[in-house]
């Protein structure tokens, strides 16, 4: 009875992901006991623990719109990073009206966030349009935005930092208020949720799937592939847009050269640690969002490590190998037959 | 019915590879006419397109290769940079000579290509990933043996650098001297991997199940094509062509540096895909890549040799083309694929 | 081992995850012998052969090969193939951007010096195919070509590498009869040299045809090895089936009579066509009327009808749907319009692979009501667990993956996708193929009892005879076109196959 | 291009290393000012998006266009002795910017002009040692950790080997080294999570102004303050670049002190052009003029030896509003 019941846990889907995220987790209390510390300071939380899950706010919003995008056509967003550079860059421009640094917006918030996610929603249905209707493969379609988009954002801002000095415009990557939680953890928790019942309260998540794994058949059975692979890349702009906005409050400007520089990689291996195949078809939103954790874990981890910031990657590739190795049907399959072996040896004892 | 067999059809994706030349044909004649007056016509100009870009040239070809399987390889541009990296420093720090340094090259290169191809042929990792974890590890590899610039002041490597073919042509510069055109081994080099490997690809075995695995891995399979080793050849081989891809980047550039060759990858990637390989396998050719890196090559030149561009319309003009030129074949393609 | 015994599997046993495909098999091959493998969909024919070829592993049991004291295991179709067995398995595998000879040459292609000789590959190819009787020239991509030549292109690989054993899982069930004659003579040729065949398939008269022994599996247990002479086809039926049943059954006699006599016509072609496929075609179907289409391989009956349903959108022609014109741009407004087309291809067009036996049931109907109307849970099992039960699905469960069902199961989960949708105009391109005879029956009767519940039916069968049992109305198609229809008295085999010919009515 | 393009025009080939930060904006706009068509030059700008590859093309490009002078603002130090030594058997002269080119023969580039950040490091070092000593604070209690830049870069190098020459010399505390990447956002996050680590940090060298923006956020968020007063517990953040941002904490008394690093190039190369064109024998090094500016007068001057081993004296400027007002970038 219990045995099945375990039997069960492990081979969710989510169960090794989860394994993974705990096990990068438990590495760091026996190099740094007080990683799990929590403590109030100056009014809010303060540890470790609570900087991987602010820091990987953003690779959570971007991951789960690389997921959607992933499952439907097969081939990951690479332009999310420079979409974010642009939506921070627009965001910061209309703020400061133009100026290098400003303490007071010159234009309304709301238009500011507004005509920001605009901006990655169009940059979104530009890859659209090339993946679903002109047949561009993924990446080479974003591509383009990829090296385009930092020039963009760089035309915005004319090629400067935008600095918005102001108290209301760093909430978003810092704190409301007096409430002690950090508010990119909130725009997290609510990206994953409201796309989360997105899926569940309609049937998105059942097309996206279809025209993932097998786009003729989906179109014979009455769903419109290019609509829906449209659709997936407009929502991973507006994440990216998302993601921006916040990455932009954090430092309170628009730095199109560095705003999610890189992050896009993390981002596709985020979908990947979570479980899912990057050739499309099935996918798990939560998986990927375990899977960002986890890379942000991993980051934090090293750093308080005192591992090298230019040495980093080796680690961080040592234990994404491993992680993925750990995921693979060979490896499962391997340990189910030594399983298998002990268990035929242990009947032979027995007799 | 004979005459049917007969008949040489272009087939789809010659087609799109004439397209992608004829492209390419008409882009190159067009700046040499709009920049007549800013050198763009001198053939050096043209020959130089396979002077900086050999390098790429040799690692597009290794993409070409894991590209038709239906793999991919991210980790090249990093494999490059510690390729650079180690030269650099054996031959600099650690006195080693140049041929000792180049064997060790190449020989990283491969191991990289092994390791890969491990993961991804026989633990069925996804390619994308083992190579995102190579080029993770490549480049913190790099930076672990050394911060620092090294520049290479070895004699032979130098002179291996320096080597020039003089062509019996060229052109006059503005004072009235001759200059006769060159190419450096690098290029030789390129075109040769180039001709080596699109020969492998049509007239062996081994290049025609790497196809095979591409247009569908479970029929290979059930065909009775050995899958795994195949894969894990092509890996292999692609991290050789890495290997020596970065010698040639590095006989370029003569020197070692954590940032080098950044990006290297996607550039190589692009220029297999205009060359009109398939991300999703089975479907590429060597000479599409050479033409894709031609493109790419030119459309950086055109921007250069234009030169009023700030650094920011720079980007956005050169991915304006890049775009342009992928949706123009797009289309072309689809409108071929309708008129049938 | 016996002297002329090439093959021999012993107690083999096959698990996968919640389902236990094989217990206990024994099968053997004989030299010069064609050996039937039959059994009801999801009995664990091809599990059998994949177990023999090292497509799976298995978890106990022996194979022993003549010419090998030792019991071999083949961990690969590759190491099948050095052993000299040589495979066609059910669903067809060849890669679709090679040409039409690499497929028949990849893996052991002719070389000169090394390099692989295209040109005597492709003469060889074209011999082979020519021997064969297949028209398409050498160097076409294979995807260019139909699923029937793709069948008969992965037969002519088979059959000529040199081999000891030839396994045939399902070749003809895309083959019309003039192809499986062809394959026939070269089956009891390759007898005749000593070859042992294992040939799978659902249609009775063709294990009559050619095959000298049976073995029947049900439910992954051997039922028996027989003497083809000594088993009577009710008797091998029963064995099958494990009760008895009488397939010949004038199914449609009951039905006859209730036939509506005034039209009402559903659909309206008139003049459709699309370029390159299917030359401009007019065509009537009525109200609880089942016509039939009929043709050669490649006479455009499955491009006929998907000009109707607007999978290849039409160019030109009118389409009335219930009298009223409609423009048909999408396979959603035909759904709209109640139409539902269940492909023939049922590997590339029909399931989604990677989803559960329930999601490929309701993703048709799901995507008929939009994206905002989501079926609940409960409405998606119920609809789920009424086809799988309505059309006896063998699945381990309800959220099992598509992939994991036997051939014939898959097709029977397609079906129920379109039968829940309720369609009035309902459109089966060989909705039959590689279903087991019972269920065929089944499923013939339920297109009859559709029908009379006021349903149009089109029903596109390579058999003859079947369509005959189901249609009361048949178009003849020959090369892209329309030729003329047949009613009532002409309906019979000879007479569809003068139609199809093109004999005198020309 | 028309007939404007008279013979008298000089041609100048400006390969810039890209628009990577506000610094490299204003040094292209610095050159692209000056050498406009209205004094007589024609530009012809590359941006090699920080990639070397992408400048060995561009310059073999100018050769083909047969520029008059060849502008380099090399990515690396290293790798251009091929390239340059093909401009020189074009006989176009190669101005070198900015960092510096590391050549096996110096007759291969013309001359130099740039910053030297080795020099801008020690400075800051020795600026740290005058202030801890005149406060009175004893060498072993100057705990320090160091955000460098992007490992790799010359500033990076120059500005980490300046400051652990500084450790060495003064037996301070260097806790950490750790790479913010020359950004804000990184500068934040591993300023967090050193603050985390250690307790007792009382001084950050940051090696861009950027990095000094986000480890301030990252201290005051911790609780803690960021000021020159180490003895009562708070946290001095030193800078380099003197962004209009950056001179702005300073004059807030955020960052405690703040060397410049110079863009502004434009005018003294074109001093070295016209003397060229002039016929004369220009310098083969050119170091553009850097200042130092603190939050307060505490120390007026230090004392550095620059690249070429030449020690110098250079003034601390006590930052004001009008200081910033006045300033181009
Ligand atoms: N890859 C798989 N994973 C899980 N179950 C499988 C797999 N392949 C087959 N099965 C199961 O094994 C059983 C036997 O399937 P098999 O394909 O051998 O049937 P079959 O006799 O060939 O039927 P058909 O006539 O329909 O082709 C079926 O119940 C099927 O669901
Ligand atoms: N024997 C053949 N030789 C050459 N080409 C063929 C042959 N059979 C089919 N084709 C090609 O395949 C195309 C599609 O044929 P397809 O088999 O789908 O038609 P069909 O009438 O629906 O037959 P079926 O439903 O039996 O497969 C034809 O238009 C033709 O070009
Ligand atoms: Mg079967
Ligand atoms: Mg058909």
């Amino acid at each position: 009875m219990n045995k099945s019941k375990l039997k069960k846990i492990t081979s969710a889907r989510l169960f090794l992901p989860i394994v993974c995220l705990i096990a990068v987790l438990l590495l760091n209390v026996i190099r740094t006991p007080d990683f799990f510390n929590v403590s109030i300071r100056n009014g809010v939380l303060y540890g470790y623990i609570v900087d991987v899950i602010n820091r990987a706010s953003e690779l959570v919003i971007l991951a789960i719109g690389m997921t959607l995008v992933t499952a439907a056509s097969g081939g990951q967003d690479i332009s999310v990073g420079a979409i974010m550079a642009v939506a921070a860059a627009v965001c910061c421009q209309i703020l400061s009206g133009g100026q290098v640094s400003v303490n007071d917006y010159q234009n309304p918030v709301i238009l500011a966030v507004i005509a920001a996610l605009l901006a990655s929603a169009l940059c979104g249905a530009f890859n659209g349009f090339l993946v679903s209707k002109l047949n561009i493969q993924p990446m080479v379609a974003t591509l383009i935005l990829y090296t385009a988009g930092r020039g963009i954002a760089q035309l915005i801002t004319n090629g400067q930092i935008t600095y918005i000095r102001v108290d209301s415009f760093k909430m978003a990557g810092g704190y409301i208020g007096k409430c002690p939680i950090p508010t990119p953890i909130f725009f997290a928790i609510i990206t994953v949720v409201i796309v989360y019942l997105i899926l569940k309260k309609t049937a998105l998540g059942l097309y996206i799937e279809s025209v993932g794994i097998n786009g003729k058949a989906a179109r014979l059975v009455g769903l419109n592939s290019t609509m829906i692979k449209f659709l997936t890349y407009v929502i991973c702009g507006v994440l990216a847009g998302i993601a921006g906005i916040v990455a932009s409050s954090r430092i309170y400007s628009a730095d199109a050269n560095n705003i999610g520089l890189n992050l896009e990689m993390d981002a596709i291996l985020a979908v990947a640690l979570g479980g899912n195949f990057l050739g499309g078809g099935k996918f798990s939103l939560i998986g990927s969002v375990i899977g960002a954790y986890t890379i942000q874990a991993l980051t934090t981890t090293l750093y308080a490590m005192n591992v090298k910031a230019d040495q980093l990657p080796v680690y961080k590739a040592i234990v994404v190998v491993i992680i993925v190795t750990l995921q693979s049907d060979v490896f499962k399959k391997y340990i189910a037959n030594l399983k298998a072996k002990r268990s035929v040896a242990a009947e032979g004892g027995q007799k | 019915m004979k005459a049917n067999v007969q008949k040489k059809k272009i087939t789809g994706n010659g087609f799109l590879l004439l397209i992608t030349i004829a492209l390419f044909v008409v882009m190159y004649v067009a700046g040499m006419i709009v920049f007549a007056d800013k050198g763009f016509a001198k053939p050096q100009m043209f020959l130089n397109l396979f002077v900086s870009n050999a390098g790429l040239l040799v690692i597009a070809c290794g993409l070409t290769i894991v590209m038709i399987t239906g793999g991919i390889d991210i980790s090249v541009g990093s494999v490059t940079a510690l390729v650079c990296m180690v030269l650099a420093d054996l031959m600099e720090n650690k006195g080693v000579n140049a041929y000792a340094a180049v064997l060790v090259a190449l020989l990283i290169g491969v191991a990289f290509g092994i390791v890969q191809g491990f993961l991804v042929a026989y633990l069925d990792i996804q390619p994308f990933i083992v190579t995102l974890a190579g080029m993770f590890f490549g480049r913190g590899l790099t930076a672990i043996i050394s911060t620092d610039m090294i520049s290479i002041k070895n004699e032979l490597f130098l002179k291996w650098a320096n080597y020039r073919f003089y062509m019996p042509f060229g052109s006059t510069s503005k004072k009235g001297k001759f200059i006769p055109a060159y190419i450096p081994p690098t290029v030789l080099i390129a075109l040769i991997v180039v001709i080596l490997i699109a020969v492998l690809l049509k007239y062996r075995k081994f290049g025609r199940k790497l196809y095979a695995i591409g247009g569908s891995r479970q029929s290979a399979l059930m065909m009775g094509l050995n899958v795994k080793k195949t894969i894990f050849n092509a890996y292999v081989l692609d991290g050789f062509l890495a290997g020596l891809g970065g010698f040639l980047f590095c006989l370029n550039s003569c020197a070692g540096f954590v940032e080098q060759a950044k990006g290297l990858e996607m550039d190589a990637i692009s220029s297999a895909v205009i060359g009109g390989t398939l991300l999703s396998g089975g479907v590429g050719t060597p000479i599409g890549t050479l033409f894709g890196v031609l493109i790419k090559g030119t459309i950086s030149s055109l921007i250069t040799t234009q030169g009023t561009l700030s650094s920011w319309w720079t980007r956005i003009i050169l991915s304006a083309l890049l775009c342009f030129f992928i949706v123009i074949q797009s289309v072309v393609a689809s409108m071929k694929k309708k008129a049938k | 081992m016996e002297q002329n015994v090439v093959l021999e599997m012993r107690d083999i046993s096959k698990n996968f995850t919640g389902v236990r495909a094989l217990s206990h098999v024994d099968f053997t091959l004989r030299k010069g012998e064609i050996h039937a493998l039959m059994g009801e969909n999801g009995a664990g024919k091809s599990t059998l052969i994949k177990v023999l070829t090292g497509v799976h592993e298995f978890e106990s049991g022996t194979i022993h090969m003549a010419g090998n004291s030792n019991a071999i295991i083949n961990h690969s179709p590759q190491e099948a193939q050095a052993n000299g067995i040589s495979t066609v398995y059910q669903e067809v595998n060849l890669c679709p951007n090679l040409t039409v000879a690499e497929n028949l040459f990849i893996g052991r292609e002719p070389r000169k010096m090394g390099m692989i000789d295209w040109k005597q590959m492709n003469e060889r190819s074209g011999k082979l195919l020519e021997s064969l009787d297949i028209h398409v020239p050498p160097t076409q991509m294979l995807d260019e070509c139909s699923i029937a030549i793709q069948q008969m292109i992965a037969i002519a690989r088979a059959v000529d590498m040199k081999c000891q054993v030839l396994i045939l899982d399902e070749p003809t069930s895309s083959l019309d009869d003039d192809e499986v004659e062809k394959l026939f003579v070269l089956m009891r040729r390759l007898r005749d040299e000593g070859v042992g065949i294992i040939f799978v398939t659902h249609f009775l008269e063709q294990v009559y045809a050619v095959c000298d022994r049976i073995t029947v599996l049900r439910n992954g247990e051997l039922v028996g090895e027989y003497e083809t002479k000594d088993l009577p086809r009710v008797m091998l039926v029963a064995k099958m089936m494990g009760k008895d049943f009488d397939d010949l059954a004038d199914i449609k006699g009951d039905h006859k009579d209730k036939r509506i006599t005034d039209a009402e016509p559903v659909i309206e072609a008139k003049g459709l066509s699309h370029k390159g496929t299917i030359k401009p075609f007019d065509i009537t179907i009525n109200k609880g009327e089942v016509i039939g289409l009929t043709g050669l391989l490649g006479s455009g009956r499955s491009e006929l009808v998907r000009a109707i349903y607007g999978a290849d959108k039409a160019d030109t022609g009118t389409l009335k749907v219930k009298g009223k014109e409609v423009k048909i741009n999408t396979p959603l407004d035909a759904m709209k319009l109640g139409m539902a087309y269940l492909p023939e291809d049922r590997k590339a067009e029909g399931i989604i692979a990677d989803l559960s036996v329930r999601e490929n049931i309701i993703i048709a109907l799901q995507a008929k009501r939009g994206m905002f109307h989501p079926l609940s849970k409960k409405e998606m099992e119920d609809a789920a667990d009424k086809y799988i039960k309505l059309l006896q699905i063998k699945t381990a469960s309800r959220e099992t993956p598509i992939k994991s069902l036997s051939g014939g199961n898959q097709q029977k989960v397609i079906l129920g996708r379109w039968l829940l949708t309720n369609p009035d105009y309902l459109i089966l391109d060989e909705p039959t193929r590689g279903i087991d005879i019972g269920t065929k029956t089944e499923i013939q009767k339920l297109v009859l009892d559709l029908a009379d519940q006021g349903m149009a039916v089109t029903f596109i069968s390579s058999e003859v005879e079947e369509m005959l049992r189901t249609c009361s109305r048949m178009a003849v198609l020959r090369d892209g076109q329309k030729v003329g229809e047949l009613e009532e008295d002409e309906l019979s085999q000879s007479g569809v196959m003068k139609a199809i010919a093109g004999g005198d009515d020309k | 291009v028309g007939v404007a393009a008279a013979d008298d025009t000089i041609t100048v080939g400006f390969s810039q290393v890209g628009a990577e930060s506000d610094w490299r904006t204003a040094n292209t706009e610095s050159m692209k000012s000056t050498f406009s068509e209205e004094n007589g030059y024609e530009l012809i700008f590359d941006d090699a998006q920080q990639k070397q590859e992408n400048q060995l093309t561009a310059i073999r490009n100018f050769i083909q266009q047969e520029v008059d002078y060849i502008l380099l603002a090399p990515v690396t130090e290293t790798g251009w002795d091929t390239v340059l030594q093909e401009a020189k058997d074009a006989d176009i002269p190669v101005i070198i910017v900015d960092r510096m080119v590391d050549v096996s023969d110096d007759s291969l580039y013309t001359t130099w002009i740039g910053t030297d950040s080795l020099l801008e490091g020690r400075k800051a070092a020795e600026w740290l040692n005058a202030y801890t000593t005149a406060k009175g604070i004893d060498a072993k209690d100057v705990n320090i950790v160091d955000i460098q830049g992007t490992i790799g870069s010359t500033a990076q190098i120059g500005r980490s080997k300046g400051l652990e020459e500084g450790v060495d010399n003064y037996g301070w505390n260097l806790l950490a080294q750790q790479s913010g990447e020359f950004t804000q956002a990184k500068g934040q996050e591993v300023m967090e999570s050193m603050l985390k680590q250690y307790d007792n940090i009382n001084v950050v060298y940051c090696e861009n102004d950027n990095e000094a923006f986000g480890a301030i956020d990252a201290i005051e968020a911790a609780g803690k303050t960021v000021g020159s007063d180490i003895a009562n517990g708070e946290i001095m953040v030193m800078s380099f670049d003197t962004t209009n941002a950056g001179l702005t904490d300073t004059l807030a008394g955020k960052i405690a002190c703040d060397v410049e690093c110079n863009p502004l190039h434009g005018p003294r190369a074109e001093e070295l052009i016209k003397a060229l064109e002039a016929g004369e024998e220009v310098e083969k090094l050119n170091y553009v003029d850097e200042e130092i500016f603190a939050t307060d007068d505490t120390v007026d001057k230090v004392k550095a030896v620059n690249s070429l081993d030449e020690e110098g004296e250079y003034d601390v400027t006590p930052i004001t509003q009008e200081i910033i007002d006045g300033r181009a970038y």
